[in-house]
């Protein structure tokens, strides 16, 4: 199993029992679109609000997916292999000014 | 005025001084071209306020305010730059009264409109770089799509309740732009606004005087195309304050501004449709 | 002024209303807690203008400023609390003139002294909170004992060219003081003053804000005996702006004011010398 | 042998080439006391500046001193003993406003 740290800031904690750090637990070899799943099928308090978190099967525009403090898009996307250990940020994009 | 050959006046001299030995400001060259920059700071709010008082204070030497808004008591707790005795007067003059008392050596030019298609290239017209403190999507695309066409470097910030985020985009023309970063609008009711969500004033300060700040490095020459590096930054305050800074993507061939899938015509006709294409805006209503 | 049992006046409502709703604030009673609290400002300057600014818009009752210089031009670039026809007045009634403006429900009172061993107790008298935006070892050595003896809550900030550290100080008359983290002063020669050194203005202006915001978090209860713990932030604004958190030690046993070794009596009759502690400034001749 | 990363900021780096991060081996079992003496050895440009970081034989007062951004004075000062791979971080105390 890979041990994975997902964080949610921008108010997205509040979609996941406002808790804003987790650690879970995936199975060897996954990648992020199964991490995803797993999300909202263990952590995600009411599946009503899945769709504040997806989109057509992925992750809805207007959140900001960071893995190892890096843009999920130079890493693959829905595509990366996790790797144990690794730290998945979800953000809002801000729009107040 | 400089006289006898020297860049700056006696005057500049004893006013910037105690900035232009610190290394990294680039010394008398940094004020030059700081003196020399036009900078346009849409949105006279939570985060234009501060940046506008850094920038100006700084020697910046023309500042373009665009605002249409008017100051109400509600913004005082954060919009430091306006007054009580300012309630009811157009933001962009509010702010005008204050920063030519502040440095009478910065130009400072109004705009009392809503940025549109029909006016961005216009009043992007002469400027270097834009701060987008602006509070909407469909503004933060159109503001986007204008600076990428005219050729100006966005500094952008955006702020709510205890958090902030920064980026600079279209660095020089060639880093990646907003809609780089967001091919795609969020759903319109998933966008909270300052006004519904409400912000912890120091909160939106924060952001507002690091957007000053990254645009004090670009213009002193800091920032060059081989240091720099597409970033977000994000601001919490609670628990602790910190800054996170994460490494972006860079210009990507898919972006429709980027690529010259979207034209300055197209923008002018209307074919694009910013309030379409972030959706019906139920939150403008409510104001 | 409230009325019919309401906490807070409509007035204030409208006011204070966008960040009354952000849930870390502490809604309705962190707005109370700000308007009957009394806060001190030390040194109205590159660290003291953006503290004020932002602790007057958020409503703390009543500001003391304590400021005995007069505005010069070389401030203008950092000090955006003072305007250039404003040069040649007094910092803390220069700032009175802004902030009376900003909002007339904070009542301000200024104190146009050198802070000294002879007035360190009269000063703080009546106040809860002190922001140490002041620039000398000596004086935040003086401040920091004064604090500890009558119990006040200490937000140090402090900056220099890029950089800048902030910390909070005897939290609740319980937590480290500034003798606890330095029982020994720098050698004089080490210590460098903006003056001498320089300063970037947003990166003085970013720890002036942090200081109000940790202001804010105090009076406004977020902060408890349970979950506050010594620390010390660093913010760098090279090659990118950060901040990093340190964690600090405790109360020491060892420290002369907190361990009553120091009495108010020995600080009154000049028997404790700041200036001699810390050394001769060669600095301040420079002045 | 152990892998200590140093840092130098709030101008302490003036002292050390104006590099602000380096890194350094020294002996299993070393104390702080030790590093100490391996950075004005190796790392300290001119031994005329060793007055800058030391005095009577420790950090000199007004240098704070974090070990894995934690105070050393929690961590028991020159007698800690150093762990492969730990972070020292020296910083000027400043005193602007
Ligand atoms: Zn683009
Ligand atoms: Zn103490």
């Amino acid at each position: 199993m890979l041990t994975i740290n997902v964080e949610f800031l921008g108010g997205l904690d509040a979609i996941f029992g406002h808790v804003r750090e987790h650690t879970v637990q995936v199975e060897d070899g996954s990648n992020f679109r199964e991490l995803t799943q797993h999300l909202v099928e263990h952590l995600l308090k009411d599946r009503k609000d899945e769709d504040v978190f997806i989109e057509d099967g992925s992750i809805r525009p207007g959140i900001l997916v960071l893995i190892n403090d890096t843009d999920w898009e130079l890493e693959g996307e829905d595509e990366y292999e996790l790797q144990d250990k690794d730290l998945i940020t979800f953000t809002s994009t801000l729009h107040g000014g | 005025e400089p006289s006898n050959g020297y860049p700056l006046s006696l005057d500049e001299y004893s006013r910037y001084g105690r900035q232009l030995i610190v290394p990294e400001f680039q010394g008398v060259q940094g004020q030059v071209n700081l003196k020399n920059s036009k900078v346009l700071v849409i949105g006279a709010g939570g985060l234009g306020c501060p940046a506008l008082l850094y920038l100006c204070a700084a020697g910046v030497g023309k500042i373009g305010i665009v605002d249409n808004d008017y100051v109400d008591k509600s913004n005082l707790h954060r919009q430091v730059l306006h007054t009580t005795n300012r309630v009811g007067m157009l933001k962009c003059e509010s702010a005008r009264v204050y920063l030519e008392n502040l440095n009478p050596n910065t130009e400072i030019e109004t705009f009392p409109i809503r940025l549109d298609n029909d006016n961005v290239f216009e009043v992007m017209s002469g400027y270097e770089y834009v701060l987008d403190c602006t509070d909407t999507p469909q503004t933060r695309y159109l503001i986007n799509d204008g600076a990428v066409l005219c050729g100006l470097t966005i500094v952008s910030g955006s702020g709510l309740k205890t958090e902030g985020q920064l980026s600079i985009l279209n660095f020089q023309n060639q880093g990646p732009c907003y809609r780089c970063f967001y091919p795609n609008p969020p759903p319109p009711n998933s966008v909270t606004s300052c006004k519904d969500g409400g912000v912890i004033g120091p909160a939106i300060g924060m952001v507002g005087i690091m957007m000053a700040y990254e645009a004090i490095k670009l213009i002193t020459g800091y920032y060059t195309m081989e240091n720099f590096s597409p970033f977000l930054t994000i601001y919490s305050s609670y628990p602790k304050q910190s800054l996170r800074t994460f490494k972006m993507r860079g210009r990507s061939e898919k972006c429709a501004i980027c690529n010259g899938t979207i034209t300055r015509k197209a923008i002018e006709s209307g074919e694009i449709d910013y309030q379409a294409f972030c959706g019906t805006i139920h939150y403008r209503v409510m104001d």
